[in-house]
């Protein structure tokens, strides 16, 4: 495999509850790398961090104390620095027996640092698309003139009639009817799934390396869902663009991701590639994965008329986290062997075969984590 | 950004202008009915110092053409004011209009620019607030802001005067036209800083830019508008700081207009506020009359400036 | 003042042709002079403000004027005669005398059709003037000659000649020729044939007026007088303090040692005829027995509130006269300041201290009400009225202090007469007629005599002292009406304030008129080099 | 440099920290001076109400005029005419008191029921009232004022009730608004689907719940704005009249002798305003940051 595009390295953001006095850890410690072409969908219940983690990686967490520690190593052709480098003069962090205890974190001073980093990074190197795009447009300018904007930042285009023409090739791209009509519209005048199409024209429109889609199709209705997803699809064999894709739902993850990885608690519990992560028969398979699975009608639960099986128990609350797996309080393959483990040790994300890793003390590591 | 269609705006032009004759009528209506109701005779400033035995006094209302019954007084006045005469102020014998005209501007020229003092002290601390949070420094000014609008406007006012005469040896009063002092634009300034700064609206203005524009930046589009790399400023200036700007302004006109009577009679100022409080006294209603109607007018060009704006800058609005 | 029975005239002022005043002072100059307040109208007939009567003294000029020793003196008229009766006066004009000249237009000159035109326009029932009352006197004004008046009283009254002081306006002056009234343009824009003429009413009120060349008195000294008006007191004496102004008409006493402390200024006090009182309401009961009066009186001490509030500058009064003036009866001593006096008299009138230690009769609690009309800035008002208060709460009376704004304050007293006791001071003109103020005949809405007071020797002697036309006899009649308005308290008496007027040291021969104020001002001058 | 501690956390789901330990620090400065001003003025109420004062306010000492602060017996000196200011000052908020409190009442409960015709019925009720919010927006505060004061009487109450009639579309816009805001997120809807009867919706839902904030910081700046606006009426001689004594009329007297250099007399009253207003400002404020919520940040 050649050199990821974007490595993301034991990344950890935090929040503070004032409510609680407690930390809440969103992202705990998670790696991951995307290779240049590749899609990586993350996907994980509500709650265990994805969205965290892409936001993280695009620098847009402005919530304190947020990031506090990990390497994010982009290796793209304009820009090849680690997003995060220097974050350890802003941070010092005092733990406790493996746990973060304190930290105390000079805002202001890192965040005029990760500005100069993130310096034709954010918006050129790195595109976003958020989850409802009707608000996520500026409601007060009109399409086009927000795809101009980006165009004229990012790209050598900078005259105005030729910005136009570029802006609307891309609203061609991404099929939305009479693409001159809507190039005048507002945001309010236009339908979500419409919404989403100027929003991944205008992040296409940057020419990015890669780009960060975080729950793209969720808050649409299903018929839109799928058609958004077969847009993205046709759009990564178009452009061959490196994506990050979140989404919780496994169906869209099924149908985009060259490569899985399954978040719970902050934590990555299991990657490899999609094949092998969504094989229906796999051996080799986190339990959390497996109920994920189990959770989704699949073509097979289909023919078996079989009930699907909801998880038991919450989503983990990520201020009280547990000694032990973090997926222990509900899962259903603890087996005495392994449940002193499971209880007080958290597992390490070891190799099971080649690209594939599972956090799971049924799978210990034949590699080192 | 191109300003939507001008036929929307236009449109709210026309309907703002008609409420506008309706809440003047209304204005009018409401001092009327105060001046109406008010125990004693508007005429007993001219009756003073001489026994006004009835033949007298009956004479004197016909010389001002006074009607008997109450409407007949408001309908007479009011179809002269129709037609632009206000009637004659009756302890000067001056028409109002003219007189209301020239010391209106005086009166415009002392609000307006104490309005942009005020909004020049308050939009960088609202600003610098809502970008970045509590910072000491921002709270400091933020304090001091709060103490500077409640403080008595003629207290601070002498203060200013006091500080002028001692500390800068200058006497801050302008002269008319008859003697031109030396820096005369600077005595302009110095009632245009006491009204912008102590005239009570600083704390509220300061409140309400800082409420939108952090709404405003917690809205998802300025964080695309940051996923773009786009300056955060050029995305939230249409809500987040253009549409309150003239919200405040608008709503903060007539208490400008309130604190100008004062200013206006510490700096020895020839404006309206002088004007109405010497009219108050003497019950001189065709100038109290005129003076309401002017300011109202006031506070309906601030409206008026603020839907304008609103609709301009807001598809939404002007698609109704 | 002594009457002048007979023609003997000096003819001061030769007729010749108005050349500069020949007694060696330089002219040029301005003088800013500051006024608290802003003049209304600037003619003599609809003006009843003081602002506006002191610039028309300097506009305008009477048939006689009054020197400083209040002699009467010739003006527009040179000499005059008076019938046997006193009912008759011919008054003899002089010639050369010319009318301010309007933009384009030539000075038209003075003649007795002004001095007829002046009377008829003020008389007449369409015009609002204040002087009507005052004028009420004269029967008819007839012209026999082109500089000959003859003006036949109704009754002869005792110094008529000191009333033909009121100003005469130009028969080619106001637009309507009958009557006038405040929208006639003349109003804010007259001529007369004074020592200045009115140059511009600026924007913000400002007067200017220039001096007169072909005055008939010798053109005045000073080029240029500016009335700038203020709307506070406390920046208006700042003005002057800093020299943004010459001259302050009447310092407010706050600020009297400041400006007595500056070398740059001179204090320069007038009496002008005036003198302050807490009036009673006899309607009232408890106030129509005298010696409830007297022990009010006797409970407050005036000259300690005159040395606190107002430096001292001021004499205690016992009766309705200005101590300067003839009229003026020394024997009278003001009632001193005893609580005790006060108590007992209290209590011979039977009244009781009540439980809240107010005095009580019959069950009725002796608590009064005093009406203050409210003026911006009446601070002393204000002290004189909580002191007065605050030494009748130690002798059992209960003052309710009632602040009234100025038009509900003159209902309430001259029109309902819905007051127990009122503060005010009364102002003169130069005659120290009383009769408006003490006579039964003068009870009535609008009518001087507010309290109600009626005692039938004093309308006697009122009615006696008017007809009787030697002054001597008058003297001793108006000496016995102050005794006996002592002894009877109608009001309390209080004091005359001294007024001061402040002006820049570079003014010289400054003169000032007790009531009119600029009568002399034609003579003052600044020397030549502090003109800047 | 802000600095976060993990704190014990075992604190269970619900029971969340009380309020006041959850607050930032700078909230509970404000609601805490606003408190204390809150406080002093009541207790100067009640003092001056039952009489206990260091001197008689009334009680003058025509020897005594504008004597400096710590002069022997009068701890704040004396006032123009010579009555002891700290007396004054207590008895100040007096005049105040009541007045203002009538004019809160006026535009809060007047202004809530305009709102709710507003908002809630719309339709023409909606266009009447807001009709008759611009009339009063109309018209220059003060001017307002001094006409209806110079037509019938100088009375606190009569300003009061003013500034109360004029205080009204401020709150009635307010609930409106909230109203309008609360529709869009069809909450009514809701409520009403649920069968609530129409005046606990309104009353309990959209008063209590949602507009309480609001509603609380509009009383503490009424109060604020009624102060000011005597104060200004004093310096025109239409304020509080003697011999009642009000930091405005207080205020008015000493500053004719400011210009002289003798500020204490004018200074002591109108710090007093300063602080006062302060106060209810900083309330407002902090309150609106608790109850509402967090800053937008």
């Amino acid at each position: 495999m050649d050199a990821p595009l974007l490595a993301i390295e034991n990344l950890r953001t935090y929040f503070y509850s004032r409510a609680r006095r407690a930390f809440i850890r969103s992202v705990d410690g998670v790696s991951l790398h995307v290779a240049p072409g590749e899609t990586l969908g993350i996907v994980g219940e509500s709650g265990s961090g994805k969205s965290v983690t892409a936001l993280s990686a695009a620098g847009l967490v402005s919530a304190a104390p947020g990031v506090i520690g990990g390497r994010i190593e982009l290796r793209s052709r304009q820009a090849r620095r680690n997003l995060l480098d220097g974050l350890e003069r802003y941070v010092r962090v005092k733990e406790r027996d493996g746990r973060i205890t304190a930290v105390e974190k000079d805002d202001r001073g890192w965040r005029r640092r990760a500005e100069t980093l993130m310096e034709g990074v954010r918006g050129k190197e790195i595109a976003m698309i958020f989850q409802n795009p009707r608000s996520a447009l500026n409601p007060y300018s009109t399409i086009g003139a927000q795809l101009v904007e980006t165009i004229r930042l990012h790209t050598s285009v900078k005259g105005e009639g030729e910005a136009r023409e570029r802006a609307i090739h891309w609203l061609e791209r991404v099929r939305i009817d009479s693409p001159r009509l809507r190039f005048d519209n507002f945001p309010f005048g236009m339908s979500g799934g419409m919404c989403q199409r100027a929003m991944i024209a205008m992040a296409l429109s940057a020419e990015p390396s890669l780009l960060i889609a975080d729950e793209p199709t969720t808050g649409l209705d299903a018929t839109i869902q799928s058609r958004i997803v077969d847009l993205l699809a046709q759009l990564k064999i178009e452009t061959g663009i490196t994506t990050l894709l979140i989404s919780h739902d496994i169906s869209v993850i099924q149908r985009l991701a060259d490569r899985i990885a399954v978040m719970y608690g902050g934590t990555v519990v299991e990657t490899g590639r999609a094949a092998e992560v969504l094989a229906p028969q796999a051996q080799v398979r986190h339990p959390y994965t497996a109920a994920l699975l189990a959770s989704v009608p699949s073509p097979e639960t289909i023919r078996r008329k079989s009930y699907l099986q909801a998880i038991e128990g919450e989503v983990l609350d990520t201020i009280e986290v547990p000694r032990g797996c973090r997926f222990y309080g509900r899962c259903n393959r603890v087996t005495e062997a392994i449940r002193e483990n499971c209880a007080g040790l958290e597992p390490p994300l070891g190799e099971v075969a080649p690209g594939h890793k599972v956090r799971c003390w049924l799978y210990p590591a034949t590699g080192k984590a | 950004m191109k300003f939507a269609a001008v036929r929307p705006v236009s449109r709210v032009l026309a309907r703002e202008l008609a409420v506008t004759a309706l809440l003047l009528l209304g204005v009018s209506a409401v001092v009327f009915a105060i001046l109406y109701l008010a125990p004693g005779d508007p005429l007993n400033v001219l009756l003073e110092g001489q026994s006004p035995r009835s033949e007298l006094a009956l004479g004197m209302r016909e010389a001002l053409g006074v009607p008997r019954t109450w409407y007949g007084q408001y309908a007479a006045w009011f179809g002269k004011m129709l037609q632009g005469n206000f009637g004659n102020s009756i302890r000067t014998g001056l028409p109002v209009l003219p007189e209301l005209a020239r010391v209106g501007v005086n009166t415009l020229y002392l609000t307006l620019g104490s309005l942009v003092l005020t909004l020049l002290i308050a939009v960088p601390i609202a600003v610098h607030t809502a970008a970045h949070g509590d910072t000491a420094g921002n709270t400091a000014a933020t304090i001091g802001a709060y103490i500077l609008s409640a403080v008595p406007v003629f207290w601070f006012g002498y203060i200013v005067v006091y500080v002028f005469i001692h500390k800068f040896g200058m006497f801050p009063l302008i002269s008319g036209t008859a003697t031109k002092q030396a820096q005369a634009w600077l005595y302009f300034l110095v009632p245009i800083f006491v009204l912008g700064t102590a005239s009570g609206t600083l704390s509220e203005v300061i409140r309400h830019l800082r409420e939108e524009l952090s709404r405003v930046l917690a809205e998802d589009y300025i964080r695309t508008a940051r996923a773009k790399g786009a300056p955060v400023w050029r995305h939230a200036f249409k809500e987040g700081f253009l549409i309150p700007v003239t919200e405040i302004v608008s709503a903060k006109i007539p208490f400008l207009l309130g604190g100008a009577v004062i200013v206006e009679q510490v700096f020895n100022w020839p404006g309206m506020g002088r004007m109405a409080w010497q009219a108050a006294q003497d019950r001189d209603y065709p100038v109290i009359m005129g003076i309401a109607l002017v300011a109202a007018a006031f506070v309906r060009l601030g409206n008026l400036l603020q839907r304008v704006v609103f609709t301009a800058v807001n598809p939404r609005a002007s698609k109704e | 003042m002594k009457l002048i029975a007979t023609i003997a005239v000096l003819t001061l002022c030769l007729s010749a042709q108005a050349a500069p005043k020949s007694d060696g002072r330089p002219d040029g100059g301005v003088l800013n002079y500051s006024e608290y307040g802003r003049t209304a109208t600037l003619d003599p007939i609809t003006s009843n403000e003081t602002i506006s009567l002191r610039i028309t003294e300097l506009v305008f000029n009477g048939l006689v004027g009054i020197d400083e020793k209040q002699e009467i003196v010739p003006e527009l008229a040179e000499r005059w005669e008076a019938s046997k009766d006193a009912r008759v006066y011919t008054f003899f004009l002089r010639k050369d005398v010319k009318w301010h000249p309007r933009e384009g237009e030539e000075a038209r000159p003075f003649s007795a059709d002004d001095v007829v035109f002046t009377y008829n326009i003020m008389m007449h029932p369409k015009t609002i003037t204040p002087l009507k009352v005052r004028y009420e006197f004269i029967e008819k004004i007839e012209k026999t000659g082109d500089y000959t008046v003859v003006c036949t009283l109704k009754r002869p009254i005792l110094n008529a000649l000191a009333k033909f002081s009121f100003k005469i306006i130009p028969r080619h002056g106001p637009t309507n020729s009958q009557f006038l009234t405040r929208e006639d343009p003349f109003v804010r824009n007259p001529i007369g044939t004074g020592p200045y003429m009115l140059k511009t009413v600026t924007g913000d009120g400002e007067v200017v007026l220039l001096a007169n060349p072909d005055y008939f008195k010798g053109r005045a000294h000073i080029d240029k007088f500016i009335a700038k008006p203020f709307a506070d007191q406390n920046i208006m004496a700042q003005a002057l303090m800093f020299n943004a102004v010459d001259m302050i008409v009447l310092v407010n006493p706050r600020n009297l040692p400041e400006v007595q402390g500056d070398k740059r200024f001179v204090l320069q006090p007038y009496n002008a005829l005036s003198y302050s009182f807490f009036g009673y309401n006899v309607r009232n009961p408890l106030l129509a027995d005298r010696r409830v009066r007297e022990a009010i009186a006797l409970a407050v001490n005036r000259q300690e509130m005159l040395d606190s509030f107002f430096n001292g500058q001021g004499t205690v009064i016992s009766g309705p006269f200005a101590p300067g003036s003839w009229a003026y009866n020394l024997d009278v001593k003001p009632l001193p300041f005893s609580p005790e006096r006060s108590r007992a008299l209290l209590a011979e009138a039977g009244f009781k201290p009540g439980a809240d230690g107010i005095m009580e009769k019959g069950g009725q609690k002796l608590a009064l009400s005093l009406k203050v009309p409210i003026e911006k800035e009446s601070e002393a008002v204000k002290r004189v009225v909580l002191a007065f208060q605050n030494y009748l709460k130690s002798v059992g009376v209960a003052i309710k202090v009632e602040f009234k704004e100025w038009q509900a304050w003159k209902e309430d007293v001259f029109l309902e007469h819905n007051f127990d006791v009122m503060f005010a001071s009364w102002v003169f003109d130069d005659s120290a007629d009383i009769s408006s103020l003490f006579h039964s005949a003068e009870i009535g809405s609008w009518k001087n005599n507010f309290g109600g007071y009626s005692n039938p020797e004093v309308d006697g002697l009122i009615v006696e002292s008017k007809l009787t036309l030697d002054h001597e006899k008058r003297r001793t009649i108006n000496r016995k009406l102050h005794a006996i308005l002592a002894d009877e308290q109608p009001y309390a008496f209080l004091w005359t304030l001294t007024n001061y007027s402040a002006y820049h040291r570079k003014l010289r021969r400054v003169q000032i008129h007790p009531y009119k104020f600029f009568s002399f001002a034609d003579e003052w001058f600044i020397p030549a080099s502090e003109q800047k | 440099m802000r600095s976060y501690v993990q704190g014990p956390a075992s604190v269970g789901e619900s029971s969340q920290l009380p309020l006041w330990r959850r607050a930032e620090t700078i909230d509970l400065v404000y609601v805490g001076y606003g408190l204390l001003v809150v406080a002093l003025v009541l207790a100067s109420y009640l003092l001056g109400a039952l009489g206990w004062l260091p001197h008689d306010p009334q009680a003058m000492n025509v020897g005594l005029i504008n004597a400096a602060p710590f002069t022997p017996g009068h701890l704040l000196g004396t006032d123009f005419l010579g009555r002891d200011l700290q007396a004054r000052l207590i008895l100040g908020i007096q005049a105040y008191f009541l007045p203002g409190l009538l004019a809160i009442t006026i535009s809060v409960v007047a202004g809530s029921v305009l709102g709710i015709l507003a908002g809630y019925r719309g339709g023409w009720s909606d266009t009447i009232i807001t009709y008759f919010d611009n009339l009063l927006d109309s018209f220059p505060r003060l001017v307002l004022i001094l006409l209806v004061i110079a037509s019938f009487k100088p009375d606190i109450y009569y300003v009061m009730v003013v500034v109360g009639i004029t205080g009204m579309p401020v709150i009635a816009n307010l609930i409106a608004g909230k109203i309008a805001f609360l529709r869009q997120t069809n909450f009514i809807e809701a409520a009403h689907a649920l069968g609530l009867p129409a005046h606990t919706v309104i009353l309990k839902h959209i008063l209590w719940f949602n507009c309480r904030a609001a509603l609380v910081i509009q009383a503490t700046l009424g109060m604020a704005e009624a102060i000011l606006v005597e104060t200004s009426l004093s310096y025109l001689g239409f304020g509080v009249q003697e011999p009642t004594p009000s930091w405005g009329n207080m205020v008015q007297a000493g500053a004719n002798y400011f210009l002289q250099g003798n500020f204490w007399p004018s200074t002591a009253p109108a710090l007093a305003i300063l602080a006062t207003i302060l106060g209810f400002q900083l309330l407002g404020d902090g309150l609106n940051n608790l109850l509402e919520g967090k800053r937008g940040k």
